[in-house]
């Protein structure tokens, strides 16, 4: 064990599989020169050349659409979008072009596509640069959607995800890029669509992605003094869906609670209530609830932002109200 | 710069142009029949461009298409039985009946895919011509599309980055002076999108789309150019459409202008034209008639495959989602 | 009353709406001269002009982008997107620019703009010309999603969508446009966020959009002779939400199925679920269900598009499941 | 053609682009004592464009901005006091703090707005230049962007449309060489983003964009034939930003292939060779010192006016999402 950051265990990634697999390439804005808007890949360009790290014109659907090209004719391109609120300048691409030609064609292509990409709030970035964009990939067939939560996790699935033969969506929250976390000192790919149960409890389970894993241990730690013992399940991949892990725990404790950074309004928080629904309903003591962005755009205002957002306190007054 | 054909090539010409003629009639009739799911953008009267072109590749060679793009199968050497399966919806099409006429792929034989959403394919064949590069191949990408795709993003986005690295790439246009009922004139300021090379700092080249040999010309000098390393050409090729923007389209907005424009257009029908050529080259009635008879047979046996093909398993609505 | 084509009530609609306000305009790809891909623009460009019935090249982020400019600037746009599925090309402007700015503006801008286009499959268009983009827009906080049902409401609901002050995504179905419906002689806006109980029924709920009110209607009936009673809500308008007709419906019936085309993850349904969850459990006699396109692309062809693709059958055999 | 320019125009261009350079020192400050929230882009050294575009414009025209967008405001007349409160998320700023450094608006002005979307403002200029043609007002918008947002999508599909439809609008591109870290001769092959106009017909200039009257003279040109209906211009102007990226950017990238590449251009100071030029027209250095001295009041109270303004209450985060 050692201690990492968060960047640097992606940077890990990228080149622990650079270098096991020639085909891997990395194209993007300000990725090489300066190795990355957030500090990602730096080091690359020098080890790996002009070809393999790839400093794009602002052209993101171009480059995405690039990527999709790549992928077809044999290379395995991770593709960087800036901010993930940039999927949508390239969404044609990622939705109707990336995560569809394999069905198109009938299975004759496969399409080895990584998009890294940072969301969340939290540094006053304003309402283009602070949307969580996972519920809008998840909302269409074809896209594989990652959300790891800490550094490890983030190490190790962002190797599936470029050995993954499918287009994935790999979402880092760009407020843990500059956190510190303990890391094994090899990390194995983790496997897509097993979430990990990361604190077991008997009241209430958590569903939680990406940083709000974190926010949610901590919201644990504090209820347990208070007497409530809470499941914390990280979800880790939204598609595809664990839905096994999810329904025995609630089985287990008859409560759901889902944190995901996104926006409410057809959420992630919305499809796993939906999903579960039908294998817990007998078996819940309380409404499914759901912790989420609101249906407002991320305001710039540090005074406006931070109490919008989901939070540790947050999370803390949803588990008391469902338990009440 | 007048370059000396062989007979075999010239009968090849006209081959491929007269397969693709037979094959988009027989997919019309289809259509009236009402034998046909959705709707078809026949090539009739561009025959030449994609005939010429793809006459300038080497087999291992990328081409992207569009939604008009049964031109480009064929000149490709797709089969076009399969093809025809396709676009009836039917289990031996190249997608199974999953991508129908817009989405035909043919993977292997460098065919990227047609793409129902204009200007969508033309970053993906780049991204082809950046594997080439990548690997050091010097395999070429062809990227065809029509004038009214030039005024999409992806169009500028994409020459941009050919242009800056030197991408072994072909852009054509085809252009028919319509994207659907929208006359180009009137959304256009230029007349000759080629012009638009001179924004990315590469050569665009006019050429006669309804003459093969021209085509081909310009075709081959653009690959050469392309495969040895000097980057990518914009090469325009002036056509017309004999049908409608589909098969269910009477296209009267182009008596607008000028009442005669479609008649003065198939006076000049690329196919008929090089058939009176191959004659005056003593090329005999007999040598022409045979090919003329053989590629009949074909497409009969087409139509027939086509319809007698079953319609694939409902099941398979579910597959080829992800590569397992 | 009399009757009326679907798309000739969208013309009637923008014909009125133009004639009352002389800031009411449209852009968009063949509105003009053709009147529209799906006809539902014929003889605006006559009587209303060029510069009011704008037939735009094929740049939808363009043009989009433009129709923000336009509404910041005092004219009222209404946008025409030919697929629903090429919001994806113009969804920059959509989501990160109309949605946000007012609230970016701090309330100083307002964007006055509707983008009217159409959602749903049953045509063999296949996967980038099939899909009901609803629940994707619904999810970023800014826009009204407007999903009418028949020709009467599609009428009253473009009134109001273009009088409102608001970014208005408004859902046409591809299927109704040719569909004969009765209407009023004389039809009034009809206000949003209410939804309209078009059957009354105590044992179960459906909650429907668009074209599924019409199949939910159909479906009710067939249950009617079986002994179920069906209370059916057209919801109207996704965003805002009449939750307050949703929730006292369910109190009453105890089931609530949510039928939408959208895909079923992170849709329509899950949404509607989760929003009223806390004020219907207790009332709740079997989980909440929902129908929605499953998640895989769209086939092309009609042997697997069919199937897969909301229907009455499919409603008749999910209400008895949830009566068991 | 030497324009003569009275004693009151020169010392406003001066006084504008002093008022520039002093607001951005003090953004520059509050963000090294921390008082920043979130990041911002500092408009120095570029300061003779906006202050000679704007110059050329009349009070009702409109512009549109960027992520580097105080220069525009300050040139266009926005206050000062209440850009440096949004900038500090309070709520006498302009937008509330909703909107911070990237997103001030001041739509009384004809100022549409910052964008945090490179290239996502050009369309919405564009719009706004086709109100005023709509409306027949002869009013005339300008849309600012850097030279790398001419590498997306929207700046091709505006400027062709504008070009089309001879609007009202100039397109000025501040090539300052970089996008971020991303040097424009490594990913665009032609050095002046001005050979770009020939490809949509229409004129291209290219101007020294540290001499304000340079600008302002080939901006009244290109305002000129906006206004009288000849439409667009696409008007470079060769600058240099004195800083990083935003202020947190250290810029090392830039001695890549000149060490001396930021010392040679700061040695144009655009405010201190027109100070020179000021000296020798026979203006005292005790009228100039006069300016400075007004401005940096102006200044100074408005960096106090910003801090003292208090945090808008959370309650604001809910509100202006629509139009009630
Ligand atoms: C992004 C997108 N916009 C619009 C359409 C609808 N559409 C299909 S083909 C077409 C016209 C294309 O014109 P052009 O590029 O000139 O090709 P042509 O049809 O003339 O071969 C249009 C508008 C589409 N499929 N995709
Ligand atoms: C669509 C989009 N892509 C990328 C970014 C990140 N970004 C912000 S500014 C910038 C560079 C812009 O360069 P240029 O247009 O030359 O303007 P400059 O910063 O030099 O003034 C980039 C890449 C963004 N904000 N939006
Ligand atoms: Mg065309
Ligand atoms: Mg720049």
């Amino acid at each position: 064990m050692r201690e990492i950051l968060y960047r640097d265990a992606i940077c890990e990634a990228l080149d622990e599989e650079m270098a096991r697999d020639d085909k891997v390439m990395m194209i993007g804005e300000d990725i090489g020169f300066i190795g990355g808007n957030f500090k990602t890949s730096v080091g690359l360009l020098e080890k790996y050349g002009d070809l393999r790290v790839k400093d794009s014109p602002i052209s993101e659907a171009g480059i995405v659409g690039m990527g999709v090209g790549m992928a077809l004719t044999g290379l395995r391109p991770v593709v960087e979008l800036m901010f993930s609120d940039f999927l949508l300048v390239a969404a044609d691409q990622v939705i109707n072009q990336a995560a569809k030609i394999r069905y198109m064609s009938g299975g004759q292509a496969k399409v080895p596509m990584v998009i890294r990409t940072p969301i969340g709030a939290g540094r006053s970035s304003a309402a283009q640069h602070s949307q969580s964009m996972q519920a809008m990939v998840a909302h269409f067939p074809g896209l594989k959607v990652v959300v790891p939560s800490t550094a490890q996790e983030a190490k190790g699935l962002l190797k599936t995800a470029i050995r993954d033969d499918n287009p994935v969506i790999f979402f880092e929250h760009k407020m843990e890029y500059t956190n510190k976390f303990m890391i094994d000192d090899v990390v194995e790919p983790i496997p897509f669509g097993k979430a990990n149960i990361v604190r077991e409890g008997t009241d209430l389970t958590i569903v939680a992605t990406s940083s709000q894993v974190m926010k949610s241990m901590d919201a644990a730690k504090k209820l347990e003094k208070e007497g409530i013992s809470v499941e914390i399940i990280d979800l880790r991949t939204i598609v595809p869906f664990d839905r096994e892990t999810v329904v025995e725990s609630v089985k287990k404790t008859g409560r759901l609670l889902v944190v995901d950074e996104a926006h409410e309004r057809c959420g992630i928080g919305a499809e796993i209530g939906a999903d579960v629904m039908d294998d817990v309903f007998y078996y819940l003591d309380a409404p499914i609830g759901r912790i989420a962005t609101p249906n407002v755009p991320l305001p710039f205002s540090p005074a406006l932002e931070f109490p919008i957002i989901p939070s540790v306190d947050k999370i803390i007054a949803k588990v008391k109200k469902m338990m009440e | 710069m007048e370059k000396v054909y062989d007979k075999k090539q010239l009968l090849s010409f006209y081959e491929t142009m007269y397969r693709m003629r037979r094959f988009e009639e027989e997919v019309f009739e289809f259509y009236k029949k009402g034998l046909m799911p959705g709707l078809a953008h026949l090539y009739l009267g561009q025959e030449a461009v994609a005939t010429g072109v793809c006459a300038a590749l080497r087999e291992d060679d990328y081409i992207g298409s569009t939604h008009r793009g049964h031109g480009h199968l064929i000149a490709r050497g797709a089969q076009i039985d399969r093809m025809m399966a396709e676009i009836l919806g039917k289990a031996d099409g190249y997608s199974m009946g999953k991508g129908g006429s817009m989405h035909i792929m043919a993977l292997d034989l460098g065919i990227l895919g047609a793409n129902g959403i204009v200007g969508g394919e033309i970053p993906i064949a780049t991204g082809a011509a950046y594997t080439a590069k990548y690997l050091g191949t010097d395999q070429v990408a062809v990227s065809f599309f029509g004038e009214s795709a030039s005024n999409e993003g992806t169009f500028h986005e994409s020459i941009n980055m050919a242009a800056a690295w030197d991408l072994p790439i072909v852009y054509v246009v085809e252009n028919n002076l319509y994207g659907i009922s929208v006359d180009i004139r009137d959304v256009t300021k230029v007349s000759d999108i080629s012009d638009r090379a001179i924004g990315y700092g590469i050569p665009g080249v006019i050429v006669d789309g309804m003459d093969v040999i021209a085509v081909h010309q310009a075709a081959e000098e653009a690959v050469k150019r392309a495969r040895s390393g000097n980057g990518p050409t914009l090469l325009e090729c002036k056509t017309y459409r004999w049908q409608g923007h589909h098969v269910g389209d009477p296209a009267e907005y182009r008596e607008r202008r000028d009442p005669n424009e479609k008649s003065t257009w198939m006076e000049r029908c690329p196919i008929r034209s090089f058939r009176e050529k191959l004659r005056k080259e003593n090329i005999t009635e007999k040598e022409i008639v045979k090919i003329e008879e053989a590629v009949e047979k074909e497409v009969q046996e087409a139509v027939v495959f086509a319809q007698e093909s079953p319609y694939p398993d409902v099941s398979e609505a579910y597959t080829d989602v992800f590569v397992d």
